[in-house]
């Protein structure tokens, strides 16, 4: 596997001008996700209505270019999902790092990070914003993601 | 092994590297470049051999067998706890506790020698710099005691404050246990000096050597520490091995810790009665042919010669430290004046995962995170670090790429 | 290890014997004769060569590698965890503690389940056979919390009195501890039957598998245990690695053993958070060498396949049982219905011992003294036996030399 | 190292027809010796007088054929000599034992057993008499010798 399949340009782009990149005010959702073993820690904002539309996501943090670029095309796209289509597309997320057949259309940008499923090692950077959006919804403060898949 | 004694007169890094098979590796199609000696050395063809010799020709249970292969076998094993008491400068084979590793030994004492010993009130003092492996044994000690974990301080170089060290040493202080040389950091702790001091104020030492085994001489009677702890595999030895050095008295009135077969004089349902050391404290088959391996660990680092091991790795610390610094934004984590052959580093808006990731790819292996210290990494404002480390077997080649695998790196995430 | 498939369809034991380079020896210029698989099983080729291809080509730390070498290490060794989870059928890997041997997994439970779970009027319940190994742990949590050490009884086949042990089911007994086979009968004690009168009585229960698992099928569902506990060694694994089976409801209700590294999720002075399972009861760098190694002799047992290797043990031992009894004045201890291929004995007016030493002279290794079960022994009015016990490479022949030499000796002494 | 040096002809009449073998009543000392790892067991006894003359000895006890043959050929020799000189022989056969250069002149018909040195795992067993006559002398009642030398 070649290393520029994992760092591909717009994964890079993404991890060096991450959208998103704030502490959002008055989030109705907030959760922290983080992996101690790699030092990586990212907390997700989201602003969730009553009808369970998403319509912002945000996030803060310290973690690798894998784990950031992850995070700012999640963020990205969460924008106008409804919950559970995030909650569904974060299990296809799983799927495809895991090697499992998926719809990727299900995922949309996020099927950029595919090649992370070649690093074991990298698999839970590439889930630590999933884990943590999760997480947020389900009203679970922290999570975290050690092992590798 | 005559010739590694000839290889070490004259220094010939080429025969020492041919003694290491792994060292032919290719990682992604380039030649394995292995900087990642701290979290495990690679292993020499005497130990692999001794182990392999074991189990094709002596395999056997030791120390309760009237056959030949069982007191072949038996004779292997005592002769390495031989070479392992010569290795640390222990006085006598009773001192010598097979375990499974540093993290076993600590583990014993905290649980042998201390738990009986404290209560609320009472002290365990550790650095700041120390491994999990010397943390979490305390705390579990403190958990089920009542005691006090109490941590001497750092300073900004990754060094031991001593004023600050000393002010903690009182009568309520029942045990220091530090490293010798960390593994984050690099830092050589001036180990003598620092048991005397908790000495003379009456506090029992134990020391952490995982570091230093391998790499500068350790000689547990001029250090004068009460307890000692090395780990195999660290010392281009065995996994699942280690020893736990203890003085006599102290482990001649500590009760034991595992019970089982080997560690007993005799057993009825009404009362046991122990063996004597180190039998008391080594239940159960032992690590036979782990034990048989790190005897050959160790006379290979003696044939070697530790001191110039030393050297070696202090020219490649200094040459490597110095080409480092050329990086941009690289930023050293632990600038003790004494060292050994760690270099921990961070790099401006780059992610060390990004650079183990990266660098792995040009066939070289370094090791990023936490390792197993988190809290001194938070003390210097870190989650993790970029951590390449040094073993007999490296060159000032091998840094070079380094350095320009890095540098490659850093030019692709910024 | 196709070959392996082969041999066991036809039981080619030529084919099984050139597995195992031991059995290549000689021993005071006799070929060996190996008769003390129950001390320890020799190893075959496919052990040997796992730890030499670990050694040479994969050698890493697990688990916190970003490098290539570190990530074949950890799946090597995450690999042979899922091995020991399908060989004694526990349900996922979780529940599979790599140990030092089954020492240290009784050690484990007795501290980490049970220290914290009974105290002065409760029982530990065992029986009258065990191995010091399940003896002393329990003694040594009796004397920290006060309980009770309780033993069930057997009668002089060697079998467990299973009107005896009903009787001793009550409410105070908080663990169940006992072997499924014994080393110095030979005894297969009705595990599943026992476990299941424990379990409705509200019991725990250990199960000592350090017998079984080499030569009869091990299922740990189908017994019912909550805990089970092999060696390496006893299964033609490597030396210093076991396992310990546990319910992954019970190990996660349990506080760690050890501390140190890999066991932790964050460390702060402050505070520790431990690890998901199985690594909260894995401190420390693991013998990942033997575990590689024990997933390897597991293979190598399911491939020869373990009905057939019992049915060979079977006609052996009723071979053997059948000829030592031809020796003038020999007395077999342990005649239970359910033997493995253990033959323990005395002979009238010939010390174990001098029978031991006389034999190995002609080539053939037992073992003789009390086997690490005083108890058992003092019942049955010995101090120790003379003891051959078999593995899947020996032989009708063998057997034959066996009772020769111990005529021999038995003149000699006479 | 032949099997029939340890068991030399003399050592297995001494095993077959231990002499001494008797428990001595009012001795004026006695100890037990063990060794449990191969289950032997002997007992010393000894009549001393005052001028610290061993008048006699006998032992009892479960052994194999070395540590049989020993404490007979001991007790045997032992009649007659004095406390120094049976503990500086003892001291003597350790020493024989562990392959040192000894004075056997000093031993007597001790040094039948010299051929034990060649057999590690039997050393505990000659020397099991030794200890425990030792021990008698110094009122130790019981005392073990279990590991190889
Ligand atoms: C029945 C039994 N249990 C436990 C043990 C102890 O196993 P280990 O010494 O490998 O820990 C043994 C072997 O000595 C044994 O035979
Ligand atoms: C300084 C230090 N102490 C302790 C340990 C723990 O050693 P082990 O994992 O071999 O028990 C290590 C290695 O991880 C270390 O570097």
């Amino acid at each position: 596997m070649h290393l520029d399949d994992l760092y591909k340009q717009a994964v890079l782009a993404h991890n060096r001008e991450p959208q998103n990149y704030y502490p959002m005010e008055n989030a109705s959702h907030v959760a922290l996700g983080n992996n101690a073993l790699c030092g990586d820690e990212i907390r997700i904002f989201l602003d969730i209505d009553s009808n369970n539309l998403i319509n912002r996501a945000s996030f803060q943090g310290e973690a690798c270019a894998i784990a950031t670029a992850a995070a700012s095309i999640m963020t990205d796209w969460l924008a106008g999902q409804q919950t559970d289509d995030a909650q569904a597309a974060a299990l296809a997320f799983e799927q495809m790092l895991r090697g499992g057949e998926v719809n990727t259309a299900l995922l949309g940008e996020n099927a950029l990070l595919e090649a992370v499923k070649h690093f074991p090692d990298r698999v839970p950077s590439a889930q630590l914003c999933w884990s943590a959006m999760c997480a947020a919804i389900d009203g679970v403060a922290e999570i975290s993601t050690e092992k590798p898949a | 092994m005559n010739s590694a004694v000839d290889v070490a007169e004259k220094w010939d890094i080429d025969a020492i590297r041919a003694q290491f098979p792994t060292l032919n590796r290719e990682v992604h199609g380039q030649p394995l470049i292995y900087l990642d000696t701290a979290a495990s050395a690679q292993r020499p063809l005497a130990v692999i051999d001794a182990i392999t010799d074991f189990y094709r020709n002596h395999n056997a249970n030791v120390h309760r067998g009237v056959h030949s292969l069982s007191q072949e076998a038996t004779e292997l094993w005592e002769n390495a706890r031989t070479t392992m008491r010569d290795f640390i400068g222990a006085s006598s084979c009773k001192e010598i506790i097979f375990t499974r590793g540093m993290t076993e030994g600590v583990n014993l004492v905290a649980q042998s020698f201390i738990r009986p010993r404290v209560g609320p009130g009472d002290k365990i003092l550790i650095t700041a710099m120390e491994h999990h492996s010397n943390i979490v044994p305390w705390q579990l000690v403190c958990e089920q005691t009542g005691a006090e974990l109490v941590v001497a301080p750092v300073n900004q170089r990754g060094e031991v404050d001593l004023d600050g060290f000393s002010q903690m040493l009182d009568e309520r202080v029942k045990i220091l246990a530090m490293m010798h040389v960390s593994n984050a950091l690099g830092t050589i702790n001036p180990v003598a000096e620092m048991t005397r001091m908790a000495k003379a104020a009456g506090i029992p030492v134990l020391i952490d050597g995982a570091q230093a085994s391998p790499h500068i001489q350790v000689d547990v009677q001029a250090i004068g520490c009460d307890f000692y702890c090395v780990s195999g595999h660290k010392m281009y030895g065995p996994t699942g091995i280690g020893v736990l050095y203890g003085r006599e008295q102290l482990l001649e009135a500590m009760p034991p810790y595992h019970g089982g077969g080997e560690m007993i004089r005799t057993v009825s349902f009404e009362k046991s009665t122990w063996n004597d050391l180190p039998s008391k404290f080594e239940a159960g088959t032992p690590n036979i042919a782990g034990g048989i391996g790190l005897g050959a660990a160790a006379t290979f680092i003696q044939q070697i010669g530790v001191e110039n091991i030393s050297r070696h790795e202090a020219d490649l610390l200094s040459y490597g430290t110095q080409r480092s610094l050329e990086i941009d934004g690289l930023n050293i984590i632990g600038t003790a004046a004494d060292k050994t052959g760690v270099m921990s580093f961070t790099i401006e808006r780059v992610h060390p995962h990004d650079i183990g990731t990266i660098i792995n790819h040009a066939g070289v292996a370094i090791r990023t995170g936490h390792h197993c210290a988190m809290p001194i990494l938070k003390q210097f404002g870190v989650a993790g670090t970029a951590r390449a480390s040094l073993g007999m077997y490296n060159t000032r080649q091998e840094l070079d790429v380094l350095v320009e695998a890095i540098v490659k790196a850093c030019k692709m995430l910024r």
